[in-house]
C-alpha cells in the first residue's frame, strides 16, 4: 500500500522514523561528547513524539503515559545528567579523533540495507505500511552497537547503549502498538537504574585509571604475553 | 544363595571402608561404649580394654582387615556356589535413574572373577595389619587408606555384578576414583602426585570410550540393559566401531601397550598391599569387562578383531617384559611384568576371537579358558610378588634392587615363598604359570584347522614371540631373585634386617603360594569349572579335558597333547630322593665343608664385585636396543692444569619408555598449543568483545534469512 | 609291564649318556690327532667326583646345595619322556614337547640362581649370559616344534614319531629346515663350541662353566652327569624325530634290539658330525650369538612357511 | 497460589529491612533468615505443585509447572546455603579491611534484590516481565562485582555491565518480535506476551518472524548463559567479585538464563516445526564446550578456572537441550540441578582456600589437605564431582548426554570424548598440586564453616546414586513438556 494512501498521521510516523534513523547516523560521526549527548536528547524527543502520535492513531491510552515517560527520561533527565557529568569531568574539551569516519559511515549504510533485507519476511506479512519501520528500529539497534564498537570514550558507550534502548522502544511502539503497561514501567525503571549506575561507574573508572578511555581497561587479558 | 554372599562381600568391603573413618575418633567411641554397656559389667570391662588408648589402634586396624577378610571369604563362597550350581541369578537394586534401576546379574563368568577377588583379598587382609602399622605414625592418617580401600574393593565387586551400562560405568569409575586416592596416598613425593594424575586421566579417557562403546549398542537397542544389548543385531561396521572403542577403553585400564604408561607409574606409588590388589585384580576386572563386551554382548565376532587383539597382546607381552628387565625399582619391575601378562591374556583372547570367527567353537573355547586361567594365575603370583616386595620394603625400607642382596639368609621364610612366586611367573612346569601358558601354546598350535593362509602364518610368529617373552620372563625373575635374595647384601639396611615379625605378613603370601602350587599340579578340576563358565558364555566346552583321568590335562584330544603335572612333580621328587639316597646316605654321609669363595688368588671379595641387576640385563639392553629410549653417558671430571688426570668417573644410565616420546608428549604438546591459540580471543579489550557479539548476531541473521 | 619297560629305557638312557660324551671326546681328539682317553673315562671321572667331599662357599644358601639334585632330576625326567628305542610308552603321555622346553627352563632357572648364590662376578656373568642365550634360542626351538606339530597335528613325541613312521620316507622341506634349526639350537643350548666352550675356564668366555665354577665333589658330579644326559637328549630328539626308522613299535625283544641298534648307529653318526663342527669352528664373541640364533630362528621360520605354502593343498 | 506471592514478597521485605541494618554480623544473620523464609515458601509451593499439578495464578501473571518448580526450590536452597557461607566470609573480609560497613549494607540489599530477580524470572508467565527481571538481576550484581574497588574489579564490573546490557537489549528486541508475531494471530489480542497462551497457539505463529526473534533471544540470553562468542564477561566477573556472589552467579543466574532460552525454544519449535532452533543451540553449546575446555589449561587464577568450568558445563547443557531427544533433555534438566549444587559448593571451598592462602593464584596455593583437611578434601571431592565421576550426579547426566549423542548424532561423539578428557586434564592438573603436597610455611588453618559444602556434596551424591521419585517424575513431565516424549 503506497505512502500516498496513508493518513497524515501514519505519514508523520514514517517521517519521524526516518528522522530517528538520521540521528543515530549523526551520532556515529560525532567527535565531541557534548554534541553527541545533544543528538541523543533529540532522538529521545523524536521518540516521545512518535509515541504520542501512535497513541492517538491507535487510541490506546497507556501509550500517552509511556510517551510522557520517554520524554522526561530519555529526552530530558538522562541527557542533562550526562552533560553535567561530562562537564565536571572536564572531558568536554578534548576531541576524540575518529580513526576512519568514512568507513564507519559506509558500514552504517550497509547495516541499514542488511536490516531491511532481514526484515523483509516480516514486512510482507501484512499490508500495514508502518511495518517497515521495524527495519528502521533494527537498524537503530545495530547502529547503536556499531557506535559502541567504534568509540573509545566510556560516555560514548553509554550513549550508544541508550540509543539501543531507544531503538527497542521505537520497535515496540511501532510494531505492537506498545507493550503491556507492566512491561513498559519495568523497562523504563531498568533504563533509569542503568543510567544512575553509569554515573556511579564513571567516578569509579576515573579513580582507578584516571581517564575514561576504554582501551586502557585491559588488565584482565589472557593473551600470551 | 550365591547372590546373598556376593552382596555380603560388597557390604563387608563398604563397612570396612566406613569403619576406617573412625581411626582418630577413639574418645567419642569410648564414651559411647561406656554409656551403652553400663548394665552388662562383663561387656563393659571388655569395651574398656578395647577402647583403651594403647590397644585401640591395634584392635581398630585388625578389625578393618578382618572385615576385608570376611568380604574375601564370602566372595570365594559366592563364586564356589555359583560355579558348582552353574545357575544365573539376576536382581535389581532401587538405585539409579528413575526408569533404569541398577540391574544385577551373577553368572559363572562374574563368579570366576569373584573367585580371583576373593582369594587375593583374603591374602591381602592377612598381610595388611602388619604392613599398615608403619603408616600409623606417618603423616597420612589410616582412615583415608582404609576408607578408599573399602570403596575400591566394593567398586571392583560391583563391576562384576553390573548388568546394565549405567550401573557398570558407575561401578567402573568408583573403582578408578578410589584407586586414584590410594595411589595419591603418600602424596608428599611429586612423582606420586604425577603418577596419580596420569592414572586418573587415563582412567577417564578409558571410561568415556567404554561409555561410547555402550552408546553404540544403546543406540541400536533403544535401552541400556545388557539383555537388550544381547538381543540387538549390529551391522559389521557398527560392531567394529563398538569393538574398537571397547578395546581402547578396557585396554587402557588393563594396560595394553600403547596405553600402558600409567601402570608402571601408579602401582609403585600405592602402598604394597594396594598395588597387589590393583595389579592382581583390577587389571583382571578390565579383562572381565572386555570378555563380557566382546563374547557376551556382541552377537557376532570377526577375525580382524582377533588379529588386532593378537597383535596388541604380542606387542604388550614382549615390550612389557623387555621394559620390566630394565627397571631397578622392584615394584616398577612387577608393574611392567603385569603389562606383559596382560599381553599374554590378550594373545589368548585374540586366538579365541580368530577361532570363533572361523567357526571353530571348541578351539575358541580353549582360547578363552587359557585366558581365564592365566587371569587367575597372574592374580595369584603377581599379588604374591607384590606382597613379598611390600614385606621387603617394610623390613629394609629398600625398593631398589641395587641395594638389596643376601636376603635369603636374613628372611628365609619370605624368600622361600618369593621363590615360588618367581617360579610360577616364569612359567616353569610344576607351577600354575606354566599350565596357562601351555594351554595358550596348544591353542596356537591348532592353526592347521584355519583356512586363511595369512593367519596360519601369523599365529606361529606370534607364539614364537610368546616363547621369547616367557624365556625373557624367566631371565628377568632370575635377575630379581638372584640380585635381591642371593649373594652378599649391598647396603647397611639389608645387611642388618631380620625376618618378618608379624605372622600375617608371611601367612598371606604363603596362602597364595599354596594356591599357585595347587593349581599348577591339579589344573584339571580348575579347567572343569572353567567349562561351566564358557558353557554359559559361548555355549561350548572342552569335553576331552580329563579324558586320561583327572591327573592329566588333554585340552584338545588324548593323542594331540597331554600333560600331567602331578606325575611330573612325582617324578622329580622320586629322582631327587633317589639321588639323595645314592649320593649322600650310601656314600658315607660326607657333609659339605664351608670354605672361602674362589677369588683367583687376589682375595678381598666384597659386595661391590657382584653382578648388579643393571649388569645382569646389559646383554638384553644391547640386543633389544632399538626398543628402549636409552640415555647412557660417562661423565669424566678432569683435573690438573691441562686436564690430564681424571678426578672422578661417573657412569650415568637412564632407560625410559619410548611410548612417552611417541604417544604421550605429542598429545600433551598439541593440547597446550591449541589452548594457547584459542586463548587469544580473550584479549581484554571491551570493544573487541562487543565486536564478537555484533558479528555473531549478523552472521546468525544472515544464516536464517 | 609298559611302565617297567619305560623305567628300563630311562635307566639305559642315563647310563649311556657318558659313553656318548666319551665317544665325542674320542672323535675330537682323533681329528686333532691327539691320543684320546678311553670311552669309559667319563664314568671314572663321575665316580671320582661322587666320592669326593663337596666344598661350599660361605655365602651360599640352600639353593646352591639343592640345585644339583633338581637339575639332575629334571634332566632324568626329560629323558624318561623321550622315546629312546620304543614308541608309545606310558611315560610319553606325561608331557609333550612344549613341556620338555619347560623342563629345560626349570633346570636352567635353578642353575642360574645357584650361579648367583655365591656372590662373585663369575656366577653373575654366567647366569646373565646363559639367560640371554636361552631366551634367544627358545623362539627358534618352538618354531621347529610348530613345524612338526602342524604337519603331525600333535605335540606328543611318540605320536609325532609314529606319524613320521607311518608316512614313510617323505622328503619334506619344512622338516629339513626344522632339523637344521634344531641342530643350531641344540649346539647353543648344550653349550658346545660355536656358542660356548665347555672345557675352558677363561673368565670372559665361559657361559655354562661360569655358573658351576664353585661346585665341587658330588654336586659337580651330578651337574656334569646332567649336562651329558642333556647332550644325549638333544641327540636323541634330532635323530628320533627326523629319522625314526628302526625304532620299536611293539615291545617284542627283537624289535627292541633292532631299535637300540639303529639308535646307536644314528647317534654315532651325529656325534661325528658334532665333533667335526667343533673342531672346525672357533668360539664366537658373546654378542655374535645373537646373529647365530636369529639365523636359527630364520631357518625354522622358513620351515614353517614352506610347510604352509608348499605342503598343504589349498 | 499464596505461596508464590509469599515467595516474591519475602525478598522485597528483605531488601527493605537489610538496607537499614548497619551491623554486618546482624545483617548476615537476617539475610540467612530471609533466605530460610524464601526456602519455606518455595517448598510449600513445591508441595502445592506436587499435589495439584501446574498452577496458573488467577491474574495469569505467575505460572508454575513441572519445569520451573524444582528450579525455584533449587534457587532458594542454593541462596540459603550461600548466605550461610557469606555471613562469616564477609565478616572476615571486613576484618581484613577489604570492605567497608556501607558497602556491606549494599552487598546484603543487593543479595536479596538478586534473589527477587531470580524468583521473578522463574515464576513469571509474561515474557516481558521475565526480561525485566533478567535485566534487574544484572543491575543487582554489577555493583557487587566492583565491591572491592580494585582496578581489576572495576574493569570487570564495567565489562559485565556493558556486555550484558547490550546482550539483554537484543533479548528485548527478540521479545518485541515475539509480541509482534503473537499479535498477528487473531486468537490472542490482550495477553499476547503470556507464555501459556503463546504455547497453546505456537503452531499459528509466523515462522519467519519467530526464527528472527529466536536468533535475537538466543544471542541475548546466550550472553547471560556465557555461550562462547559472548562469554568474555563471565570469567572476569566471577574472579573479581566476592566469592559468595560468584557462587550464586554461576549457580543460579546461568541456570535461569538457560531456562529462559528453553522457554523460547519451546515456542519456536512449536511454530517452526523443524529442528532449526535445536541446531543453533547445539552449535553454540558444542562451541562453548570445546573452547571453554581448552581455556582451562591456561588459567592461573582459581576462580577463573572454575568460571570456565561453568561455561563448559552450560555449553554441555545447551548442547543437550539442542539435541531435544528425551534422554538428552532429561540429562540437561538433571545436569542443571547437580551442576549448580556442585559448583556453588566448590566456590565456597575456593573462597575459604583463597582466604587460607591469602591469594587466588593457583601456584601459590599448596598443601591444603595437610593444612586444613576439611577444605582440602572438600575441594578435591568437589572437583572429582564436577569432573563427572560416578557416585556423584554430574556423571549421570554426562553419561546420558553421551548415549543420546551416540544415538542421534554419532559423528559428534569423538568431539565430546576429546572435550571431557581435556576438561578433566585441565582441571585436575591445576587442583591436584594445590590439594596435595607439604604445607608452605606460615599457612595457618582458618575458621571455616564447611556445613554448606557437606550438604551440597551429600545431596549430589544422593542424586547420583538414586533420584528420588517425586523429583524423577518432575523431570519426566518436564522432558515430556519440552521434547514431547517420556524418556523410556
Amino acid at each position: 500500500m503506497e505512502i500516498t494512501q496513508l493518513s497524515h498521521y501514519q505519514q508523520a510516523i514514517l517521517l519521524l522514523a526516518a528522522l530517528i534513523a538520521l540521528t543515530s547516523f549523526l551520532m556515529l560521526g560525532q567527535s565531541r561528547l557534548l554534541r553527541l549527548v545533544f543528538i541523543f536528547a533529540v532522538q529521545g524527543i523524536l521518540l516521545s513524539i512518535t509515541t504520542a502520535l501512535a497513541a492517538d492513531v491507535l487510541d490506546s491510552p497507556h501509550l500517552y503515559i509511556s510517551a510522557l515517560l520517554t520524554l522526561s527520561l530519555k529526552g530530558i533527565f538522562i541527557p542533562i545528567m550526562l552533560q553535567r557529568l561530562v562537564i565536571n569531568m572536564g572531558l568536554h574539551r578534548d576531541m576524540e579523533t575518529l580513526r576512519n569516519p568514512a568507513r564507519v559511515m559506509m558500514a552504517g549504510t550497509g547495516l541499514m540495507v542488511f536490516s531491511y533485507y532481514v526484515c523483509l519476511p516480516i514486512v510482507k506479512l501484512s499490508p500495514l505500511i508502518t511495518l517497515n519501520t521495524i527495519a528502521i528500529s533494527m537498524a537503530v539497534v545495530l547502529l547503536g552497537m556499531l557506535l559502541m564498537i567504534t568509540r573509545r570514550q566510556a560516555v560514548a558507550h553509554v550513549v550508544g547503549f541508550m540509543s539501543i534502548e531507544n531503538g527497542l522502544f521505537f520497535a515496540a511502539v511501532v510494531s505492537t502498538y506498545g507493550m503491556p503497561m507492566v512491561v513498559e514501567l519495568g523497562i523504563a525503571f531498568d533504563v533509569l537504574v542503568a543510567a544512575v549506575l553509569f554515573g556511579v561507574f564513571f567516578f569509579h573508572i576515573r579513580s582507578s585509571i584516571d581517564s575514561l578511555d576504554v582501551d586502557q581497561l585491559n588488565r584482565l587479558s589472557e593473551v600470551e604475553k | 544363595m550365591s547372590l546373598f554372599f556376593a552382596y555380603l562381600s560388597v557390604v563387608a568391603a563398604l563397612v570396612s571402608g566406613l569403619a576406617a573413618l573412625a581411626t582418630d575418633k577413639r574418645s567419642e567411641l569410648d564414651r559411647l561404649a561406656t554409656s551403652l554397656l553400663r548394665r552388662w559389667p562383663k561387656l563393659h570391662a571388655r569395651a574398656q580394654c578395647v577402647f583403651s588408648a594403647t590397644h585401640y589402634a591395634e584392635y581398630h586396624r585388625n578389625s578393618l582387615f578382618i572385615l576385608l577378610g570376611v568380604s574375601g571369604v564370602s566372595a570365594v563362597l559366592a563364586s564356589a556356589m555359583a560355579l558348582f550350581s552353574g545357575s544365573v541369578v539376576t536382581d535389581t537394586l532401587p538405585f539409579g535413574l528413575p526408569w533404569l534401576h541398577w540391574h544385577i546379574r551373577f553368572d559363572a563368568l562374574s563368579a570366576f572373577f569373584y573367585l580371583i577377588i576373593g582369594l587375593v583379598l583374603v591374602a591381602v587382609s592377612l598381610f595388611g595389619p602388619g604392613y599398615v602399622r608403619e603408616f600409623e605414625h606417618g603423616k597420612h592418617s589410616l582412615s583415608v587408606l582404609g576408607f578408599f580401600t573399602g570403596l575400591f574393593v566394593a567398586g571392583m565387586e560391583l563391576v562384576l555384578l553390573a548388568d546394565d551400562a549405567f550401573f557398570f560405568v558407575i561401578a567402573w569409575e568408583l573403582m578408578s576414583v578410589s584407586s586414584y586416592f590410594l595411589v595419591a596416598f603418600q602424596h608428599e613425593q611429586a612423582s606420586n602426585r604425577r603418577a596419580a594424575f596420569l592414572y586418573l586421566l587415563m582412567a577417564v579417557i578409558g571410561a568415556i570410550s567404554i561409555i561410547l562403546a555402550y552408546g553404540v549398542l544403546a543406540g541400536f537397542s533403544g535401552g541400556l540393559t545388557f539383555d537388550q544389548f544381547r538381543s540387538v543385531k549390529l551391522t559389521p561396521v557398527w560392531a567394529s566401531v563398538a569393538f574398537v572403542l571397547a578395546l581402547i577403553g578396557f585396554g587402557m585400564k588393563a594396560g595394553l601397550v600403547p596405553f600402558h604408561a600409567w601402570l608402571p607409574e601408579a602401582h609403585p606409588a600405592a602402598p604394597s598391599h594396594i598395588s597387589a590388589l590393583m595389579s592382581g585384580v583390577m587389571l583382571k576386572v578390565a579383562v572381565y569387562g572386555f570378555i563380557r563386551f566382546t563374547f557376551d554382548l556382541l552377537d557376532e565376532v570377526y577375525w580382524q578383531w582377533g588379529l588386532v587383539a593378537l597383535l596388541l597382546g604380542t606387542a604388550s607381552a614382549v615390550l612389557g617384559i623387555l621394559y620390566a628387565m630394565q627397571q631397578q625399582n622392584l615394584k616398577r619391575l612387577l608393574a611392567y611384568s603385569s603389562v606383559e601378562n596382560i599381553g599374554i591374556i590378550f594373545i589368548a583372547l585374540g586366538l579365541a576371537l580368530i577361532f570363533f570367527s572361523s567357526g571353530q567353537a571348541r578351539l575358541g573355547t580353549l582360547g578363552i579358558i587359557a585366558a581365564l586361567m592365566h587371569c587367575l594365575n597372574h592374580a595369584l603370583f603377581k599379588s604374591l610378588l607384590f606382597l613379598g616386595a611390600g614385606a621387603i620394603l617394610h623390613n629394609t625400607h629398600e625398593q631398589s634392587l641395587e641395594n638389596m642382596g643376601g636376603l635369603i639368609h636374613r628372611m628365609p621364610k619370605l624368600s622361600g615363598i618369593f621363590l615360588i612366586g618367581c617360579l610360577s611367573i616364569s612359567a616353569l612346569p610344576p607351577f600354575n604359570g606354566f599350565v596357562s601358558e601351555w594351554l595358550i601354546f596348544q591353542t596356537a598350535l591348532q592353526t592347521g584347522n584355519l583356512d586363511s593362509g595369512v593367519i596360519r602364518s601369523l599365529i606361529p610368529t606370534a607364539s614364537a614371540v610368546l616363547a621369547l617373552t616367557s624365556a625373557l620372563a624367566a631371565g628377568c625373575f632370575v635377575n630379581v631373585y638372584g640380585v635381591a635374595f642371593l649373594g652378599l647384601p649391598r647396603s647397611k639396611h639389608v645387611a642388618s634386617c631380620h625376618e618378618v615379625s608379624h605372622q600375617g605378613m608371611l601367612v598371606g603370601p604363603a596362602f597364595l603360594a599354596v594356591f599357585c602350587v595347587l593349581f599348577g599340579v591339579f589344573p584339571t578340576p580348575l579347567i572343569e569349572t572353567l567349562n561351566v563358565v564358557t558353557g554359559q558364555l559361548v555355549g561350548s566346552t572342552l569335553p576331552q579335558v580329563s579324558a586320561l583321568g583327572w591327573l592329566w590335562v588333554s585340552p584338545v584330544a588324548k593323542e594331540v597333547a597331554s600333560y600331567s603335572p602331578f606325575l611330573v612333580l612325582l617324578g622329580i621328587l622320586v629322582t631327587v630322593s633317589a639321588c639323595y639316597q645314592v649320593f649322600y646316605l650310601r656314600s658315607g654321609r660326607l657333609e659339605s665343608r664351608r670354605a672361602d669363595t674362589w677369588d683367583c688368588g687376589f682375595g678381598g671379595l666384597n659386595a661391590r664385585m657382584q653382578y648388579t641387576s643393571t649388569g645382569f640385563v646389559m646383554p638384553f639392553r644391547r640386543i633389544f636396543q632399538p626398543v628402549f629410549d636409552i640415555d647412557e653417558r660417562i661423565e669424566e671430571q678432569k683435573s690438573g692444569p691441562d686436564g690430564f688426570h681424571t678426578q672422578r668417573l661417573r657412569y650415568h644410565l637412564h632407560v625410559s619408555d619410548i611410548s612417552w616420546g611417541y604417544v604421550y608428549q605429542p598429545v600433551a604438546r598439541s593440547v597446550l598449543g591449541l589452548s594457547r591459540w584459542v586463548s587469544r580471543i580473550q584479549t581484554g579489550n571491551i570493544r573487541t568483545y562487543l565486536a564478537y557479539s555484533f558479528f555473531t548476531l549478523l552472521i546468525l541473521l544472515w544464516g536464517i534469512s | 609291564m609298559a611302565w617297567l619297560l619305560a623305567l628300563l629305557q630311562t635307566l639305559l638312557f642315563i647310563a649311556s649318556a657318558p659313553i656318548l660324551a666319551g665317544w665325542l671326546k674320542k672323535v675330537k681328539c682323533r681329528l686333532q690327532n691327539r691320543r684320546a682317553p678311553s670311552l669309559f673315562q667319563p664314568y671314572r671321572d663321575l665316580r671320582k667326583l661322587w666320592r669326593k667331599e663337596p666344598v661350599v662357599a660361605h655365602p651360599a644358601s640352600w639353593i646352591f646345595k639343592a640345585t644339583p639334585y633338581i637339575v639332575l632330576s629334571t634332566t632324568v625326567l626329560t629323558a624318561s619322556i623321550i622315546p629312546l628305542i620304543a614308541v608309545n610308552l606310558p611315560t610319553a603321555k606325561v608331557a609333550d614337547v612344549v613341556v620338555l622346553i619347560g623342563f629345560f627352563a626349570l633346570g636352567r632357572f635353578f642353575l642360574a640362581l645357584a650361579g648367583m648364590d655365591i656372590g662373585t662376578a663369575f656366577g653373575g656373568m654366567g647366569s646373565s649370559r646363559e639367560m640371554m642365550v636361552s631366551s634367544l634360542a627358545e623362539p627358534a626351538m618352538l618354531m621347529a616344534v610348530f613345524t612338526l606339530a602342524m604337519s603331525a597335528s600333535t605335540t606328543n613325541l611318540s605320536e609325532a614319531m609314529k606319524y613320521v613312521l607311518d608316512t614313510g620316507l617323505v622328503l619334506r622341506p619344512s622338516f629339513v629346515f626344522a632339523m637344521l634349526g634344531l641342530m643350531l639350537v641344540a649346539v647353543a643350548e648344550t653349550g658346545r663350541i660355536p656358542v660356548d666352550n665347555p672345557t675352558t675356564h677363561l673368565e670372559l668366555t665361559m657361559i655354562h662353566e661360569a655358573m658351576i665354577l664353585e661346585y665341587s665333589g658330588r654336586h659337580l658330579g651330578l651337574i656334569e652327569w646332567a649336562s651329558q644326559i642333556k647332550l644325549m637328549i638333544y641327540g636323541v630328539l634330532i635323530v628320533n624325530i627326523f629319522f625314526p626308522w628302526g625304532i620299536a613299535q611293539d615291545f617284542s625283544l627283537r624289535s627292541l634290539g633292532v631299535g637300540a641298534l639303529s639308535l646307536g648307529l644314528k647317534l654315532i653318526g651325529l656325534t661325528v658330525l658334532l665333533g667335526l663342527s667343533e673342531v672346525i669352528l672357533a668360539k664366537m664373541r658373546v654378542f655374535r650369538v645373537q646373529e647365530y640364533l636369529s639365523f636359527a630362528y630364520l631357518l625354522t621360520l622358513l620351515g614353517m612357511l614352506s610347510h604352509i605354502i608348499l605342503e598343504i593343498q589349498h | 497460589m499464596i505461596a508464590a506471592y509469599l515467595l516474591l514478597m519475602v525478598p522485597v521485605i528483605g531488601m527493605v529491612v537489610l538496607s537499614w541494618v548497619n551491623d554486618s554480623h546482624l545483617a548476615g544473620r537476617i539475610n540467612t533468615r530471609f533466605n530460610i523464609l524464601a526456602l519455606a515458601a518455595s517448598l510449600w509451593l513445591a508441595v502445592d505443585v506436587l499435589l495439584k499439578g501446574p498452577i496458573l495464578s488467577n491474574s495469569q501473571m505467575l505460572y508454575i509447572d513441572s519445569f520451573n518448580v524444582y528450579l525455584i526450590v533449587l534457587t532458594a536452597f542454593v541462596g540459603l546455603t550461600t548466605s550461610i557461607f557469606s555471613g562469616p566470609y564477609m565478616a572476615h573480609e571486613q576484618e581484613l579491611g577489604k570492605v567497608g560497613k556501607k558497602r556491606l549494607r549494599l552487598y546484603y540489599t543487593m543479595y536479596q534484590g538478586f534473589m527477587l530477580a531470580m524468583y521473578l524470572v522463574l515464576t513469571t508467565n509474561n515474557m516481558g516481565v521475565m526480561w525485566v527481571a533478567m535485566e534487574g538481576a544484572t543491575l543487582a550484581t554489577v555493583l557487587l562485582v566492583s565491591l572491592y574497588r580494585t582496578p581489576e574489579s572495576v574493569e570487570a564490573a564495567w565489562k559485565y555491565f556493558i556486555l550484558c546490557g547490550v546482550g539483554i537489549a537484543q533479548a528485548l528486541f527478540g521479545t518485541v518480535l515475539l509480541y509482534f508475531a503473537a499479535e498477528q494471530v487473531h486468537g490472542i489480542q490482550d495477553n499476547a506476551l503470556l507464555w501459556t497462551v503463546l504455547h497453546e497457539h505456537a503452531s499459528a505463529l509466523n515462522p519467519g518472524v519467530m526464527s528472527i526473534a529466536f536468533v535475537f533471544l538466543l544471542v541475548g540470553y546466550g550472553t547471560k548463559i556465557g555461550l562462547v562468542p559472548l562469554h568474555n564477561w563471565l570469567p572476569d566477573a566471577h574472579s573479581e567479585g566476592p566469592t559468595p556472589m560468584s557462587a550464586i552467579l554461576s549457580g543460579l543466574l546461568l541456570n535461569d538464563a538457560l531456562y529462559a532460552v528453553v522457554r523460547c525454544k519451546m515456542l519456536v519449535d512449536g511454530s517452526l516445526g523443524n529442528h532449526e532452533a535445536g541446531n543453533l543451540m547445539m552449535g553454540f553449546g558444542m562451541l562453548s564446550f570445546l573452547v571453554a575446555v581448552l581455556f582451562l589449561h591456561r588459567q592461573t587464577d582459581i576462580k577463573r578456572l572454575f568460571s570456565y568450568s561453568s561455561i563448559e558445563h552450560m555449553g554441555l547443557m545447551t548442547f543437550a537441550f539442542g539435541i531435544g531427544s528425551p534422554w538428552a533433555t532429561f540429562a540437561a534438566l538433571f545436569h542443571m540441578t547437580t551442576h549448580s549444587l556442585t559448583k556453588s559448593a566448590i566456590f565456597v571451598t575456593v573462597g575459604y582456600a583463597s582466604q587460607l592462602a591469602k591469594t587466588q593464584r593457583i601456584e601459590k596455593i599448596r598443601g591444603l589437605i595437610n593444612t586444613q583437611p576439611a577444605i582440602g578434601w572438600g575441594l578435591l571431592i568437589g572437583t572429582v564431582a564436577i569432573a563427572g565421576f560416578p557416585p556423584f550426579g554430574v556423571f549421570a547426566s554426562e553419561f546420558l548426554v553421551l548415549i543420546a549423542t551416540m544415538h542421534d548424532y554419532p559423528w559428534l561423539t569423538p568431539l565430546l570424548l576429546l572435550g571431557i578428557g581435556i576438561a578433566f586434564a585441565g582441571l585436575f592438573r591445576k587442583i591436584q598440586p594445590m590439594v596435595f603436597g607439604d604445607i608452605p610455611k606460615g599457612q595457618l588453618p582458618i575458621r571455616a564453616n564447611m556445613l554448606p559444602v557437606m550438604i551440597h556434596i551429600g545431596i549430589v551424591l544422593l542424586l547420583g546414586l538414586s533420584i528420588p521419585a517425586f523429583l524423577g517424575n518432575w523431570f519426566n513431565q518436564a522432558t515430556h513438556l519440552i521434547s514431547g516424549k517420556f524418556p523410556l
